[in-house]
């Protein structure tokens, strides 16, 4: 009976943070961002080796079977270091597209190896969240082709999951005959997009065992969604915490610019507007678990929000670092880009706020 | 995290259900600025508090309900009277501001004899801080309390004491050590208002009423008793009720109310028929503001339970005021677009009668700027939250005062 | 071939606001507003001997023959001093009516008495221009029965023009048999709102000589748009005026208080906003005479921009005055009521960019 | 307020579409940040020149068009550009500031031997105004140069210097007297990048390329005729410059060009085979941009209607710049959203080949902020607009340097 967080959920985000911060220093998170793939082979071991890989897969198929609220801690862990680590989509909404809509023998099968780092999932999911581009699949005879644009973590994914219109998603093995995934570098170098051209490439697995399968991805989506809202919560932080700092060092006209009311006020704005967003983002990702009646309302208003957020403290943000900001030397755009990212996939803010009209039966979808 | 309704919880939703439903008709409107409780307000404040929908925590011997702390339980009680868009009980800054202060800081007499009265609606109080040459510099005051026989005497003025015009005691902070330096020479007292040599000229505000004061002192004695801490340690009680103010003025509950009467407003049909709930740019409108409105909501469980556990919340206490007072403004403002030029009729009833809904809203939406001043303007809750809250260094002294170029 | 104020024009404003400073000192405005009627017989007087009734009535009819760019100049001196005196509706909006819509004896016989300041037209737009409220009226043989609310510069009004849904317009006497007009005080003390409740009254003229008729009344309703524009204008430079003036003055913490950053960049920001919607009135207001084809875009873009800038200029004022400005004691809310009037009379900004994108075709009306 | 056009502008109105129609083709894509002019850009430049559809009014021995000023002509040009879309010739600071600084303060033979060359694109200028230890508080500036020989002699660092990496000359703001005060102590020098002495080290920017630069100087020798105004004068030219930076970064025409671009993005049936046009909460953001753009434009035309008539626009001056790049970003986050998952995308081609659309929205997304940040950040703004155009005291000197608390 309490808001906020345990103390294992506290220690978890602070390891996780200490990690990042030690193999993330500028200097290399400025050369893993060079390739634009999104993935690093010894970040992916490291991460693992905390139990990222498994964190929402459950234990009998070899995970930690944490919750939504974990998945987004370590959201805002990666977003604050901006880590060119796949997450959202590999190790969060594919987990819950197999709980969702997979068989017992499809998790069986599929969940130890993406709990093991091994089955690395990019994910697209086209017209049912709000994304733009193509999105024409057809399956027929147990065949997919078409064109789906924009996976996310596909940089160097091992599998992709190709969502059906009608809300089944399909499992394609990356290099399987009929497959051409195309790495679309985005204006964020630490997550890319791939784009997807399937002739009659051969499904691994269809996930269709929900009843309702286009409920079932609007779970999925909506799951990705609160992680891209953690997401933004972590890079904007970042963002906050060194102007604050920068703003306590730079001197101008004779003075420490932090007491100059202009920069104190933007900063200060920064902080009224993130700071709610936090429990926002708690609250969005626990009830992804525990109050299914609200999840998808609290999904998408958490995604909208703090991409409005956001985009402000992006921008006050590199503001207050001056000229310095604008530039490569304090690498703060990483984080910059991380919020871009964010709120252009997965449906922007107007798109996710319909959703959460939808949801509350404002209005019909 | 652990939001789960346990069984008592779920019993006690349906329960506060059922009151409102049953007793709804009773409840006074919600918003529309100060005025000195009524008996409708009066008579439901006695019956939130004896259902215990009101000082819900505040112990028994202080005239509470005396329940222990629980967040969800304050949680659900909130969210059912602000989905039914019903009153949730009188907000004051006796109730909100001088009781938690007590509570922090009083002598047991001083909560034995005050807090409940106060909690009841009987016993109104204003706050006796800004003075005409300091409203924001707030320790800079001048009124000066003596010590003669046992009794403070003070003398001086103060100005927006809001409600003092109908108030009977006032928390009044003022100089009691004139030798000591600026901040150290403050006490924090408790005085009737009925006490001789207390002069009230209400000061008319934008919205046609008397919210407002100025209060003059001539020679008026006060008990030396009658302080909260010691001399000298007004500044720091003054602090503490700031604090609540600041809580006080950015009560998410009331943004929430505002954003479901808004809805239920965009959800009638106009004069064309149509429900601007049905139009995109009404309604993503609305969507932004109630996506704020979920923010600032779970931001406050997560400061009451942070209260709760003794933790020291900081940042996230300081941006209460400045944020709620904002979006507070934001809503009223939809409120009044959504009403459109129907909305401009304003027509008050008075201290006593109800007022429509367009000039409550219009009260409200005026009332709002009043906050968004009052209690530490917008520009000291930046200073607050850039200072305190994230460490930023002061404004330097100025060298020479400046002036006009 | 200027983009700006003729010398005359120049003069026009400043005798006009200095002749309404001198009139208008707060202890009077005070007293006016408290009747509510936004109505006063002696600056009504003092308006008509500077030429304001006849402003826009053509010569040949007694009037000066003005442009709309006059009249908005008179609307913001008029918002600048919250005149309580008939304006928007009564010398503009009713002007316009009867030129578009009113036939040759029509013209001759209510124009002369409009500019003689004997015709105090209150006008009732209702839903064709976005007015919330009672709008239904039917005429039948020649009676108007039904209920009309929210007629502007209704509170003395000798008459009321009353539009029906086809876009015809029915002028009828106060006080006429079946007539019931009822003051409500607006928020604006200066300016009063009137219901109207007919039981077949008969209406003395019927103005439906327009080939278009709800062209027509459209063109009555973007002069009115214009015009509470640049009310706005004026009202927000009082208040910007008045705020940089008191931050001038105003002692906190040892400094006036304009030199902190905070305040000096609230008035700096209602300055950036603020300044440019001076030209965007003046082209408005000019459109409206001279370039046809942006008239009524350019009149509800101006009508809906200055509603979002007043608000915001509104409270920032309020704010820097700090406790004060929330008081009767400057009489700074005259203003700031003035700007919420402007706002929701004739259409709010919603409504008015939609009707901004229908006159340039983007959606259908 | 006169904007009847004669049949000369009529007549224009129509040449204008009509080259327009014939050689858009050979336009470059407007926006994406700076690079050096390629070919093609300079062969447009050329185009424009000739019909006077660049530098119209600039005279003809300066090698514009020397056309009369007339602003209804400028306004017919620069509308009829941005309806179509059509880059409407080159915006870099020599063609922006250091031109109609020399038309305003430069000798005759200054202007006859620069604005020809700058105009056509032929000549790159940079600025050295900023220091690393002096980006807001230009007057600081500590790059000195002393007088040998007939030469000053200039060494320190400049920092910001835009296309210092492709340009062929420098403003420099540097310090010529040290014994006199902060701001008199300044020359503003006008000397070739390839001087013996310079060295130029790109600053790679966010959008991933070196848009800036730090420069360094090392007994840089520049003849003492190279010069603006005299000696000491280097504040006050630098300041002409200034007026004309913030008059360049809030350039109206370029908030027309891309709003109209967003609307025709938004007129594309999306993957759905709807157009946000179409849906009303995208169409009011568009609405609401369109509305402060007609009034950036409008307020634009104003003042060139008084620099034509030699009136000193003061206030309406001072706000262009931050007025222009914040509606410029805000415009461009529009075309961002609407561009969705598929304007991620970010290919840049490098410094001469042309950009995808996304990658172009993208870079001057974050070029924006780019421009907010330089010419004198959004705070240096208001501090003028505060100061100067509203006559409100400057910030006091700080009685001891502020510091961590």
């Amino acid at each position: 009976m309490r808001f906020g967080l345990t103390e294992d959920q506290g220690l978890f985000g602070r390891s996780l943070r200490g990690f990042l911060a030690d193999r993330l220093p500028l200097d290399a998170l400025r050369r893993l961002a060079e390739t634009g793939t999104g993935f690093d082979a010894e970040l992916w071991r490291g991460l693992g080796e905390l139990g990222l890989h498994g964190l929402l897969v459950p234990e009998e198929h070899g995970g930690a079977g944490l919750g939504m609220l974990d998945a987004a801690l370590a959201a805002e862990a990666l977003g604050y270091h901006a880590a060119p680590a796949p997450f959202a989509a590999a190790l969060v909404m594919a987990v819950q597209a197999f709980r969702s809509a997979g068989d017992a023998e499809q998790q069986r099968q599929w969940l130890p190896r993406i709990a093991a780092g091994q089955a690395r999932i990019g994910l697209g999911f086209a017209g049912l969240a709000g994304q733009t581009g193509r999105a024409a699949l057809r399956l027929e005879g147990g065949r997919l082709s078409g064109a789906l644009d924009g996976l996310m973590d596909g940089g160097e994914a091992t599998h992709f999951l190709a969502y059906l219109a009608d809300g089944r998603a399909a499992l394609i093995e990356a290099g399987a005959p009929g497959v051409t995934a195309t790495l679309r570098r985005s204006v964020d170098r630490t997550r890319a997009l791939v784009d997807l051209d399937l002739a009659g490439a051969a499904p691994v697995a269809l996930l269709q065992s929900s009843n309702d399968p286009l409920a079932a991805a609007r779970r999925v989506r909506d799951a990705g969604r609160v992680m891209l809202a953690a997401d933004t919560l972590g890079a904007a932080q970042n963002m906050l915490d060194r102007a604050v700092a920068y703003a306590n060092e730079r001197v101008q006209f004779g003075r420490v610019i932090g007491s100059f009311q202009g920069v104190k006020y933007m900063c200060a704005d920064m902080a009224t507007m993130l700071e709610p967003c936090r429990a926002m983002v708690w609250y969005a990702a626990y009830a992804q678990d525990a109050v299914p009646e609200e999840a998808a309302m609290v999904a998408s208003h958490a995604k909208a929000h703090l991409a409005e957020v956001g985009r402000e403290v992006a921008r006050l943000a590199t503001e207050v670092h001056g000229g310095m900001g604008f530039t490569d030397l304090l690498g703060l755009h990483h984080q910059f880009k991380r919020i871009t990212f964010d709120r252009q996939a997965l449906g922007g803010p107007e798109r996710c706020r319909h959703d959460a009209a939808v949801a509350q039966g404002w209005v019909a979808a | 995290m652990d939001l789960t309704l346990t069984p008592k919880h779920r019993a006690l939703r349906e329960e506060v259900d059922a009151f409102i439903a049953a007793h709804r008709d009773a409840a006074p409107r919600p918003g529309g600025g100060r005025k000195r409780p009524d008996r409708k307000a009066l008579d439901w404040q006695a019956l939130l508090l004896k259902h215990g929908y009101f000082a819900r925590t505040i112990p028994r011997e202080y005239g509470g309900f005396g329940a222990p702390h629980d967040v969800i339980e304050l949680a659900i009680i909130a969210d059912a009277f602000s989905r039914a868009g019903i009153s949730p009980g009188i907000h004051n800054q006796g109730i909100s501001m001088l009781v938690p202060t007590l509570l922090e800081v009083g002598t047991e007499e001083q909560k034995r004899r005050w807090i409940g009265p106060t909690i009841r609606g009987e016993t109104i109080w204003c706050q006796g801080y800004s003075e005409p040459g300091s409203g924001s510099d707030l320790a800079a005051a001048q009124t000066r309390a003596a010590v003669e026989d046992g009794h403070f005497v003070i003398n001086g003025q103060k100005i927006w004491t809001s409600s003092a015009h109908f108030a009977d005691m006032m928390f009044l902070l003022c100089r009691t050590e004139p030798d000591k330096s600026k901040h150290a020479g403050l006490s924090y007292l408790l005085l009737p208002m009925s006490a001789p040599g207390i002069e009230v000229r209400p000061l008319r505000t934008m919205t046609g009423r008397a919210e407002f004061n100025e209060t003059f002192f001539t020679d008026v004695r006060v008990p030396v008793d009658q302080i909260v801490m010691g001399r000298g340690d007004g500044w720091h009680v003054a602090n503490v009720t700031l604090k609540y103010e600041r809580m006080l003025l950015g009560d998410p509950n009331k943004l929430q109310q505002r954003l479901e009467a808004t809805r239920r407003m965009m959800e009638q049909p106009g004069a064309d028929g149509a429900r601007l709930l049905d139009r995109a740019e009404w309604r993503d409108r609305l969507l932004r503001l109630q996506g704020e409105v979920i923010a600032a909501r779970n931001h406050n469980m997560r400061l009451l339970t942070e209260t709760a556990e003794g933790v020291d919340s900081g940042l996230g206490r300081f941006i209460v005021k400045y944020h709620g007072t904002m979006l507070a403004h934001r809503l009223a403002s939809l409120a009044l677009d959504v009403m459109g030029s129907t909305g401009l009729l304003y027509e008050p009833q008075g201290e006593v009668a109800e007022d429509d809904p367009a000039t409550t809203w219009q009260i409200d939406y005026m009332y709002d700027i009043g906050l968004i001043i009052g209690g530490g303007s917008s520009n000291i809750q930046k200073n607050i939250i850039g200072e305190r809250g994230l460490g930023l260094p002061r404004e330097p002294k100025a060298a020479v005062p400046a002036g006009r170029n």
